[in-house]
């Protein structure tokens, strides 16, 4: 039980760091633990699965890419220009006011049963899997579909126009 | 977990690391041996007999060197950057069984650390992982030909790791578990699973190269290209971690081929011999087995590095991702195919 | 632009043909050949500070101050070796033979010191040419490796041959 | 292994919620505060991740496997964005040699 507080803690920290860091690279670095300790809440959660992949999907490839990007435009200038302090003040401001509503809300429906694990076996490969291919077969095709488009838009869009350069 | 089965498990942890980081010290030995008889010359000799305590005196060497941290570099992350890539090397080796069930007195014990049932999704989230031990390395030195090499080792993985994936989902189709133990245990005798996917071995075998950044695909640390590649600003031990880490990804993906397709502890003849030796011996000799089996691996990518030459980066991509990844998609078809109509 | 000599060789690059583009067959003809070397061929190093290659019969190793066929010096500090030395290794300091040394060196004039800065020297042989008494000859061995720079300053001591009667 | 997984039982379904809420409003914060377009980028990985987590744990709270099939659509989406999302970033610092978003206030250079 005091390992999902003290994991908790450790997530928002590291996420208030992720948007706090002045320098986008330590920010990406500081993502890659925050998800790390999401990692760490599933398998506390016993989705055995959906943890692992998390660990390979966001932390091994899509931070790596962000990272690739970042490196890649290597950005010199140690610090973007940050937004005003009215600006932010404001936005922490409207973020608080979001949190604010969702903390009501919970409020207000009252419940507070603790996470019970009713099928141990819930988050293991074969259960997912059944699910998956049986009721959410054609969502996963129409998935497929998403990811394909999706490579086709990305390399259009990041080759080099041949006419205009 | 009773007490009995912790105190194998952590021994078995403690066994497991020092044999990976000897294996690790003993391959650079062996590397220079290997270059050297495949060039026809006779390789270190002078640390004791035959050059055996060579890496001994290159270990004092790497601890002795003057350790230098440039000062425009990020400290910190300086120093994160071969911790991380040691420790990602490391933890790869704990869902791999290392033999059968031996039995201690009356009970039986697993040779393996854990058994995780998507051990073979943890093997390839720690592969993926162990990208970033590079490119934080490479970044953090603030030297252009670091971020180069940081740069391209992001690249080449993302792309291999692809392919190896897919390679990966066709074993699966025939195996029908994540689990390295059953996928082991299901290699009994002769049926390796070399002989149901040897296509996908072929394709795993390149990504592997690909993955722990050796020869041919050893583009970032191209020395011709990029002074040293990542490490150009790294020196003393700090380096020595980056190139231990090397040793170790070899020894590890060498000990995750051997698991997954060349049948694991398992060898042709194996009832009989366990017939005649007993509970506790035989899995031994499947252990030792396992670790020949290895050891062909890391003399295979010895082997190939003293052989090819490096690989032009723009024929890498091109090799990963015109080549590689559909046919690993091919042999996934070709996998279902033989599946549906043959099984 | 035509070629003088007609030597040039003009080298076809052709696109890779399929065969040549699944690249496993060069990888396993390279993977063959260095398993033969691996396995048959006898490696060709010497082992060198225990078995030494014979030196060819012009090869210029360290240097040797002479003496003549009674013991003498040969060397009498003229300084042609130090002038015509490339690489400005050779220094000396001239003294005059006093009486009672006659069998000890040739001519009234002897190097008190000679040195030869062995960091310096490129084994030229130029000295062995200026020389006019025939006293100074790169007939030795390899010059050995050493800790510390001013130990490859060599003097009389190491560059003097042993007397003729011991 | 079963003991180690009883010390997550005993957390309130609230309190996951709770931990989403917060990460959720923190990824909300960046996207406002922040002008480099990668790190508002990040910031949206944060808020679908905690997304991600609450569908967790109210999938094992409801001891149905939909939530975290529900998951991996998401992660899927993610790294179709991340693709996408990207190409159009680099492309972007091609044609202004910067990736602040205050400069894109232009429909047409």
């Amino acid at each position: 039980m005091s390992i999902f507080y003290f994991i908790a803690f450790l997530s928002i920290l590291f996420a208030v760091l992720v948007i706090s860091a002045k320098n986008p690279v330590h920010s990406i670095l500081y993502l890659v633990l925050t998800f790390f300790t999401f990692t760490i809440q599933y398998i506390l959660l016993n989705a055995q699965f959906v943890a692992i992949v998390n660990f390979i999907v966001y932390m091994g490839a899509i931070l790596v890419l962000f990272l690739y990007t970042l490196m890649l435009i290597n950005l010199n200038k140690n610090s973007e220009p940050m937004k005003t302090n009215l600006v932010k003040i404001a936005a922490v401001l409207g973020g608080g006011c979001l949190l604010v509503v969702v903390v009501a809300a919970l409020k207000a429906t009252g419940a507070s049963d603790p996470v019970l694990f009713k099928d141990p076996n819930l988050g293991l490969v074969k259960n997912l899997g059944k699910v998956l291919f049986d009721e959410f077969l054609l969502p996963f095709e129409i998935s497929s579909l998403l990811l394909l488009s999706a490579m086709v838009g990305a390399v259009l869009l990041a080759t080099k126009d041949t006419k205009t350069a | 977990m009773e007490t009995g089965e912790l105190i194998v498990r952590l021994v078995l942890i403690v066994v497991i690391f020092l044999i990976s980081l000897v294996i690790a010290m003993y391959s650079t030995y062996a590397e220079r041996k290997i270059a050297a008889f495949f060039q026809d010359r006779v390789g270190p000799n002078r640390a004791g007999p035959a050059g055996i305590l060579q890496p001994l005196a290159d270990g004092a060497k790497m601890f002795l060197k003057e350790e230098i941290i440039p000062t425009n570099s990020s400290k910190f992350l300086f120093i994160v950057g071969p911790s991380l890539a040691i420790m990602t090397a490391c933890i790869g080796s704990a869902v791999i069984p290392w033999g059968q069930q031996i039995q201690i007195g009356s009970k039986l014990y697993d040779l393996q650390v854990t058994d995780i049932n998507v051990g073979l999704l943890y093997i390839f989230g720690v592969v993926s992982l162990g990208v970033y031990g590079i490119m934080i390395g490479g970044w953090a030195s603030n030297n252009k030909y670091s971020l180069l090499g940081a740069i391209r080792a992001a690249s080449q993985n993302i792309s291999y790791e692809i392919a190896m994936g897919l390679s990966i989902i066709a074993l699966l189709m025939v195996t029908n578990t994540l689990s390295l133990k059953e996928i082991a245990a299901q290699q009994h005798g002769w049926h390796w699973n070399i002989l149901r996917q040897p296509f996908g071995f072929i394709l795993f075998i390149v990504c592997a190269f690909a993955e722990t950044n050796r020869t041919p695909f050893d583009l970032p640390e191209c020395e011709t290209e990029l002074v040293g590649g990542y490490h150009t600003e790294y020196s003393s031990m700090k380096l020595g971690f980056y190139l231990f880490a090397e040793y170790i990804n070899m020894f590890v993906s060498g000990a995750v081929m051997a698991t997954l397709y060349w049948g694991s502890y398992n060898y042709p003849g194996m009832d009989w011999v366990a017939g005649h030796t007993g509970p506790v011996i035989a899995p031994l000799i499947g252990t030792v087995v396992l670790f020949a089996k290895i050891f062909l691996f890391i003399f295979f990518f010895m082997w190939v590095r003293w052989t090819i030459p490096r690989f032009r980066y723009d024929q890498l991509m091109d090799l990963g991702w015109k080549g590689l990844i559909p046919l690993a998609i091919a042999n996934i078809i070709g996998t279902g195919l033989w599946i549906t109509f043959f099984k | 632009m035509e070629s003088l000599s007609n030597k040039r060789k003009v080298l076809e690059s052709k696109p890779l043909n399929l065969w040549e583009r699944i690249y496993l067959p060069a990888v396993v003809k390279g993977l063959s050949i260095t398993l033969k070397h691996f396995l048959f061929k006898k490696d060709v190093t010497v082992r060198y500070p225990e078995q030494k290659r014979e030196f060819s019969e012009n090869f210029r190793g360290m240097h040797s101050l002479k003496r003549d066929e009674e013991g003498r010096e040969r060397c009498t500090a003229c300084g042609l070796c130090a002038l015509s030395c490339p690489a400005e290794a050779i220094t000396m300091i001239a003294a005059e033979r006093k009486p009672g040394e006659e069998n000890l060196y040739r001519e009234e004039k002897y190097a008190a010191v000679y040195e030869i800065n062995m960091l310096r020297c490129i084994f030229c042989g130029l000295c062995e040419e200026a020389c006019p008494k025939e006293a100074i000859y790169l007939d030795g061995d390899i010059v050995p490796a050493d800790y510390l720079r001013k130990d490859f300053i060599y003097g009389k001591d190491k560059l003097v041959e042993a007397p003729l009667n011991q | 292994m079963e003991s180690f997984f009883k010390t997550a039982q005993t957390v309130p379904l609230n309190h996951y919620i709770l931990l989403s809420a917060i990460i959720f409003a923190i990824g909300v914060i960046g996207v406002l505060i922040r002008r480099n377009a990668i790190v508002i980028f990040m910031s949206i990985e944060l808020m679908l991740n905690a997304v991600n987590l609450l569908l967790t744990a109210f999938s094992v709270y409801r001891g149905d496997a939909t939530g975290q099939v529900f998951v991996f659509f998401i992660m899927a989406l993610a790294a179709a964005e991340v693709a996408v999302g990207l190409a159009i970033i680099v492309m972007i610092y091609r044609n202004t040699n910067s990736i602040d978003i205050n400069v894109l206030n232009r429909l047409k250079w």
